[in-house]
């Protein structure tokens, strides 16, 4: 590529970073350099400390030590206005929007443009203006705009925040995993974004978890691994086994395991017949998911997979139809019913609904448990802190101890807890909205590997992924949705990534 | 050591916090100096015994020599005040528990005086009229007694509460005292609110409207104030008659202007200037001062009058402007 | 939207009941005009009060939207109505003392706002504390306030406090209602307030940081500073309500001036579309909501409600209300 | 932890405070043994008070960890008062009456939580209308009750009555106090709210359900039954408050039994470590917490303060104990 050319200074410079937390070192000592113009890929495991390190380039936190330099300049950003103005801007790994406002008002909340003065008074016209170019960089439709973001899913959501920070003066654009909950039309997009910010000038960091992006868009990576720079690589020695080998320390062969069932294709074990819920559909719905299968289940951002997860699980009240476990009809009306029945569900958003973030690790692991650790009226201690080694050790959960805060962990780390309480259940049915979520490549290979052993042993798996490779690898079985609806079936040996975007799209089954 | 430590204590515990205690303070606080007692003056927060109790008892728990108490509730405080007038000499004044094995009571009788306030009404309305009660709260010694010491005077000697639709005005349900309708039966409570005692004022104004002979009677200190703020507000003054409870500056000033009929008052400064020189007294064992009675009320007009012996009391008529220089000469010295 | 259909279709019922109050009771010979405007009269007292509890209500609300609470309003709005009262009486000016009560509304609110964001400590625990220690002051300023003992201790400041009186309050020199100014204020304020709310970056930011303070954060919002900003203004509109009052009430009383006010202010903007959790709320809603209040203690009260059982029905007809809005939204949220 | 730390000293400032004025106090002749005695009196005294805010202050907890919040509290412990008396009135034995208040208060706790469960109205509104409604529930049933008034009419439960009495507040057949029977009450009630709190499952759903209500459904807890429980037993150790009210005060007044005390209570609560955000407390911590005020309001009755400066210096103390326990906590969080 035409880039290769050496730049007199970097665009940014983080020299010597430390920083500590109470009971965690997050970074220590680490450097990173980033070009004019250049697509900068951070990668590194849960807890390696990306976020941190990116958090302090924004000025959202200060480092203990070390420092930064923006075109050569020394840099202390006392807060995350103050990096704007300079044009660092960070898209945070968590979504950061304010909610209750309409997408225009967040695409410009903190910069709006005003007239009056002192008065501020809103520039409604020129807001309304450009919130619908920037919607159209990012593939929104321009409807979007006066839409309160609640309404959003949260792709769409994702995007706004993607959007925002392309209406500033951007020099540095930092994106802390952008794409976890996009699908891949969307993630493209947003490589031709990015290819449209480099062509004028503009820096990007890129972090993800998904390394075949990293392979696609990055014109270098910097590793880390423990809070430590673990090695750089150049564009041309960009490959997944190098990326793994700095950021694991050894070599991940067999990342999606591919164990024989015999299982798929058995009994139904829940069976959702003719269902209606409350703002889904007016179709009815009916699916199977078999005892020992993975069936995977795709779609574009919006398709409904979401909502009818949740109208199994009992979130949304069914209209009509039934579920049926194990051929026999159950009542869903709250998650606790479903749960009862053994089925259960790793939401979507954790910090929303897979978390209770303030409290232990070990408060969220026990919590769907109590009623198995002793009786409501006494939990028996001795029993809990087993459950709880059981399950970090298990899953290889990174905390200081069970009672550490959850919120504090790193996002993988989250999600295992996610897996660890209901895992520690003995699920019949296990659903899995987007399951690897921010979740690094060793963890990923452990949760698959994790998902198919249970799988093996006759778990139902009714998986909800918009990464296209998770999908692809894991599932046995693949049902597309297409605006609530079934769209189609793919059964493994007729699955590639184009009939399934076909069907995503609205097309024909092939 | 305490500096006052060798000084005797007498305290005052108050039934809630008001202009009229401010009285009753500069009052006690005279006394105190005469005497040469420390006082320890306090008025509680709101009108209710739950408050006032945790003062009493930290107060005897403390070791004061004497206490004097504004009853509440005299039915339900005598147990507690009888455990106290066994520990420390008990005056109590305002509103009296007779039963408590206090010394004596300073203070009028409330219902007497609420007769003056009835007697006031007939003055205005000798032939008979509408009136209407408002007061703080019926649930104290005092919220009871005043009212029905008015209406047990305007019924004296015809209808007692007879139940009845006003004759003009058939919406208005109320009972006859005599010759005098009282709106709704009932005194109309602001909970001490003195917002809401303008706007119930206000509100009776609204319904009552273009009903003759009209007399508000206003029984709590703030309650004539309130009435006239809002007979002033709908050009009603003069028309409609105000009458008054207690010694509040802004109902002297106003019955001296001729706004407000008259009022009844108790003369707090000296409730609490007895009640220390009796409990200062009795600390020396003197019990010379001990009062007999209840303690005669005085009834403030704009013109006043000569003395007279009612009800076995000698009782006094004096003008509104010599009555509010006294009042204003008693509030200096608590600086208020 | 939505959230303004509920309380304007309780506020319709509540107008409706009180206009049908009058009709109904209108004497048989009275002729409609004289009905009507004796039911003009009545709404003019009204919209009166609501001014005065809207422009509570309005910053009451904009804390609200921020997600904070503001439990001291009613002792500021106490006290500063005190506060004017001592200032004149030391010889300021009305016209200088207004806009100096209401800047130390706005120190106050400043105080509450450095405490909650510098030293961060909860809102409900810092206006609580707030509560007690704003009473307090107003206490150790002066018992009891008034116009008339003003302009007796001053009577140079007569003819430019009746103006005052007269543009902020509607009185006349006589005392006389002649227009609800306070309502007018109110809208003048509200239009302020909504400007800022719904027209302004300023009201962005309150109802972000209300959803989402991080949010706010990481879009550069200064949090802080426009946190205590909305303290500031809600304590402002607290202390001018206290000029309000001072300029309509009789007298006020330092231990009880503007008691309960917060509630009501709370109720005002809740009742009106905020939400306590932060992030909503219209300016138009918060008028509205604040009008409920005195318009339904007026009702209760023209109706003639016994005095025991008018808090029973004022607390259950807020409860349907609530309801009936409640519906009225998850109906319109189902439909769209 | 670090949240008791913060309380402790303030209560540890507060009870040397206390102690300190006794002994400095203390007459010259006295033995230090009767001013042992005398202190020790005050403080079963000031005990038996802050057992009867513990019991409330438990229950406002427990709401406010499930990020709930009730205001009804005051009018619950009024109307359970008054219901109380008025339910031996008529007949009802003691020992029944007792279970049947505090399940009438858990009905009313019901009727808070299905509101605002089911109907998802906000807990800050409906516990309002609580208030009002409660409150004129206790006026319909009653003026003023009393525990003399009640054996007058039924000499029959004289006796019942007073073992209830000595058992739940501690006081002999003379009305003397023998033992801080309340504050025994609440250490029991507040080892069983530990228990269920930190002990068992309950006590993690209401953690959960304070903290992230969306996580703690999708965790399969049934949300709605166990907020509605919450409310339910805040209620009913309300009800139980209004009947140690009944059994302690001398008498109860329908309008103003039990006021202010959901302010109380919340306070103790947040006191004693209580996030109004929710998700946070402990059970030592409303214990102590609720043992603030007591000691505060006993210390400055007992220094004999002008009542004048009551509230503002009970407001600074409380503020500034907030504060320093900000600060414990904030430098314990950094040594960690
Ligand atoms: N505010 C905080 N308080 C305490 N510990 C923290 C905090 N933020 C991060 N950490 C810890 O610092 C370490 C680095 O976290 P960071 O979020 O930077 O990791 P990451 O590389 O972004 O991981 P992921 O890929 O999971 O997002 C982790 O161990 C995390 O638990
Ligand atoms: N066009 C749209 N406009 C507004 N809201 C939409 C739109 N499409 C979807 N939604 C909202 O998105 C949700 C449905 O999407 P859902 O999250 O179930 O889809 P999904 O396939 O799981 O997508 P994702 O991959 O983002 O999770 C609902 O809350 C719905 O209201
Ligand atoms: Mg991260
Ligand atoms: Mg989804």
């Amino acid at each position: 590529m035409g880039l290769g050319r050496a730049p007199m200074t970097p665009r940014l410079r983080a020299n010597g970073i430390d920083k500590r937390f109470p009971g965690v070192v997050a970074l220590s000592g680490v450097t990173l350099t980033l070009h004019p113009a250049e697509v900068l890929a951070i990668v590194g495991e849960n807890g390696a400390g990306k976020s941190t390190l990116m958090k302090i380039l924004a000025g959202v936190y200060q480092p203990d030590a070390g420092s930064v330099e923006l075109d050569g300049h020394p840099v202390r950003f006392d807060g995350p206005r103050e990096a704007t103005r300079a044009g660092v801007v960070l898209i945070h790994q968590e979504l950061n929007l304010a909610e209750n406002l309409t997408v225009t008002d967040n695409l410009f909340l903190g910069r709006e443009p005003t007239t009056g003065g002192g008065l501020r008074v809103l520039n409604r016209r020129e807001m309304a203006a450009r919130a619908t170019g920037l919607l159209a960089e990012v593939g929104l439709p321009a409807s979007r705009a006066s839409v309160r973001v609640e309404t959003l899913p949260p792709g769409e959501k994702q995007l706004v925040e993607i959007a925002r920070a392309l209406g500033t003066a951007v020099r540095v654009l930092i994106m802390d995993e952008p794409t976890s909950s996009l699908t891949q039309k969307e993630t493209e997009r947003l490589y031709a974004v990015i290819d449209r910010l480099k062509a004028g000038g503009v820096s990007v960091l890129y972090i993800s978890h998904r390394l075949a992006e990293v392979v696609q868009c990055a014109d270098r990576v910097t590793v880390l691994r423990d809070g430590k720079n673990a090695g750089e690589l150049e564009k041309r020695s960009i490959t997944h086994d190098n990326m793994v080998r700095l950021m694991v320390g050894r070599d991940l062969t067999q990342f999606y395991p591919k164990i024989h069932r015999p299982g798929v294709g058995g009994a139904a074990v829940l069976t959702l017949d003719q269902i209606r819920y409350r703002g889904g559909p007016d179709a009815p719905l009916t699916l199977d998911v078999r005892a020992g299968e993975i069936l995977g289940m795709a779609g574009l951002v919006g398709a409904g997979r979401t909502e009818l997860s949740e109208a199994v699980f009992g979130v949304r009240p069914l209209v009509s139809g039934e579920l049926r476990l194990d051929g026999l009809p159950i009542r869903v009306s709250r998650p606790s019913d479903a749960i009862a029945a053994g089925v259960v569900l790793v939401p979507e958003d954790r910090r929303l609904h897979g978390l209770v973030a303030p409290e232990s690790v070990g408060f969220n692991l026990s919590l769907p448990n109590l009623d198995r650790l002793g009786s409501l009226f006494g939990v028996r201690r001795r029993k809990e802190s087993d459950l709880h080694r059981y399950w970090i050790d298990r899953l290889r959960i990174k905390t200081p101890s069970a009672a550490q805060p959850v919120g504090l962990l790193s996002g993988g780390n989250q999600q295992k807890v996610v897996y660890g309480k209901w895992l520690a259940r003995d699920p019949r049915v296990l659903i899995l909205d987007e399951p690897t979520r921010g979740v690094d490549v060793g963890a990923k290979a452990e949760i698959y590997a994790l998902i198919d052993e249970l799988a093996g042993r006759g778990l139902a798996v009714w998986m909800i992924t918009s990464d296209m490779e998770e999908l692809l690898g894991m599932s046995d079985r693949v049902v597309v949705m297409h605006e609530g609806q079934v769209a189609g079936e793919l059964s493994r040996d007729r699955l590639n990534e184009e009939a399934v975007m076909r069907l995503a799209t609205g097309g024909e089954e092939p | 050591g305490n500096n006052n430590s060798g000084k005797i204590k007498i305290a005052v515990v108050t039934n809630c916090t008001d202009p009229f205690w401010d009285l009753c303070e500069a009052g006690a606080k005279k006394a105190a100096q005469e005497n040469d007692v420390e006082l320890l003056f306090r008025q509680p927060e709101r009108m209710a015994a739950e408050v006032q109790k945790p003062v009493i008892d930290a107060w005897v728990s403390q070791g004061v020599s004497g206490i004097a108490v504004s009853v509440i509730d005299p039915k339900g405080q005598t147990e507690d005040l009888t455990l106290v007038a066994k520990k420390v000499p008990l005056v109590t004044m305002d509103n009296d528990a007779p039963d408590s094995g206090r010394i004596c009571y300073v203070g009028v009788d409330n219902k007497e005086a609420g007769r003056a306030v009835g007697r006031l009404v007939k003055k205005i309305l000798p032939n008979g009229g509408t009136i209407a009660l408002f007061i703080g709260s019926t649930t104290s010694a005092n919220g009871q007694a005043r009212p029905a010491g008015v209406l047990e005077e305007l019924a004296t000697p015809e209808a007692n509460g007879t139940r009845a639709k006003h004759p003009l005005r058939p919406e208005l349900e109320g009972k006859y005292y005599g010759k005098y309708f009282l709106v709704d039966g009932e005194s109309k409570t602001d909970d001490g609110l003195k917002e809401r005692a303008v706007t119930n004022a206000r509100d009776m104004l609204n319904r009552v409207d273009g009903v003759p002979d009209l007399c508000f009677v206003g029984l709590y200190a703030y309650n004539p104030p309130a009435i006239l703020e809002a007979v002033r507000a709908r050009s009603l003054v003069g028309k409609v008659k105000i009458v008054g409870f207690d010694e509040n500056p802004e109902t002297l000033k106003s019955i001296t202007s001729g706004d407000i009929e008259g009022t009844v008052v108790q003369d707090p400064y000296n409730y609490g200037y007895k009640s220390v020189e009796i409990l200062a007294a009795e600390v020396k064992g003197d019990r010379s001062k001990r009062l007999k009675g209840s303690a005669a009320y005085q009834v403030i007009t704009k013109d006043g009058g000569p003395e007279q012996d009612i009800n076995g009391l000698r009782i006094k008529f004096p003008k509104a402007v010599d009555y509010e220089r006294t009042v204003r000469d008693q509030l200096k010295s608590v600086g208020k | 939207m939505m959230r303004i259909l509920g309380v304007l279709a309780l506020l319709t019922a509540l107008y409706a009941g009180l206009v049908g109050t009058y009709l109904d009771n209108a004497p048989a010979h009275e002729p409609a005009s004289k009905t009507q405007e004796r039911i003009q009269g009545n709404l003019v007292d009204v919209a009166n009060i609501q001014g005065r509890y809207g422009v509570i209500a309005l910053g009451a609300a904009l804390v609200i939207i921020t997600g904070g609470i503001d439990l001291s309003i009613g002792a500021v709005v106490g006290c500063s109505a005190v506060l004017f009262g001592v200032l004149m009486q030391s010889g300021i000016h009305p016209f200088v003392a207004v806009p100096l009560v209401v800047l130390c509304g706005a120190v106050v609110g400043l105080g509450n706002g450095l405490l909650i964001t510098q030293l961060k400590l909860q809102p409900f625990l810092v206006t609580l504390c707030g509560m007690f220690v704003y009473r307090g002051a107003a206490r150790l300023l002066a018992g009891t306030v008034s116009r008339s003992q003003t302009i007796e201790m001053q009577p140079d400041f007569s003819s430019a406090l009746q103006s005052v009186r007269y543009f902020l309050v509607g009185k006349n020199i006589k005392g006389e209602l002649e227009f609800p100014a306070e309502f007018i204020l109110l809208l003048v304020l509200a239009g302020v307030v909504g400007f800022f709310l719904h027209r302004t970056a300023y009201g962005r930011y309150w109802y972000a940081i209300g959803h989402n303070e991080l949010a706010a954060k990481y879009a550069g919002v200064n949090v802080s500073r426009q946190r205590v900003a909305v303290y500031v203004i809600c304590s402002a509109l607290s202390a001018l309500a206290g000029v309000l009052l001072f300029l309509d009430m009789p007298s006020i009383q330092s231990d009880s001036g503007g008691q309960y006010l917060e509630l009501y202010a709370i109720l005002g903007a809740v009742l009106g579309g905020c939400s306590l959790r932060g992030g909503e709320g219209t300016a138009v809603g918060m008028v509205l909501g604040a009008m409920v209040l005195p318009v339904l203690e007026n009702l209760v009260s023209i109706r003639g409600l016994k005095s025991d059982v008018i808090p029973a029905v004022i607390g259950l007809t807020l409860l349907v209300g609530t309801i009936v809005d409640e519906f009225i939204r998850r109906r319109s949220r189902l439909n769209r």
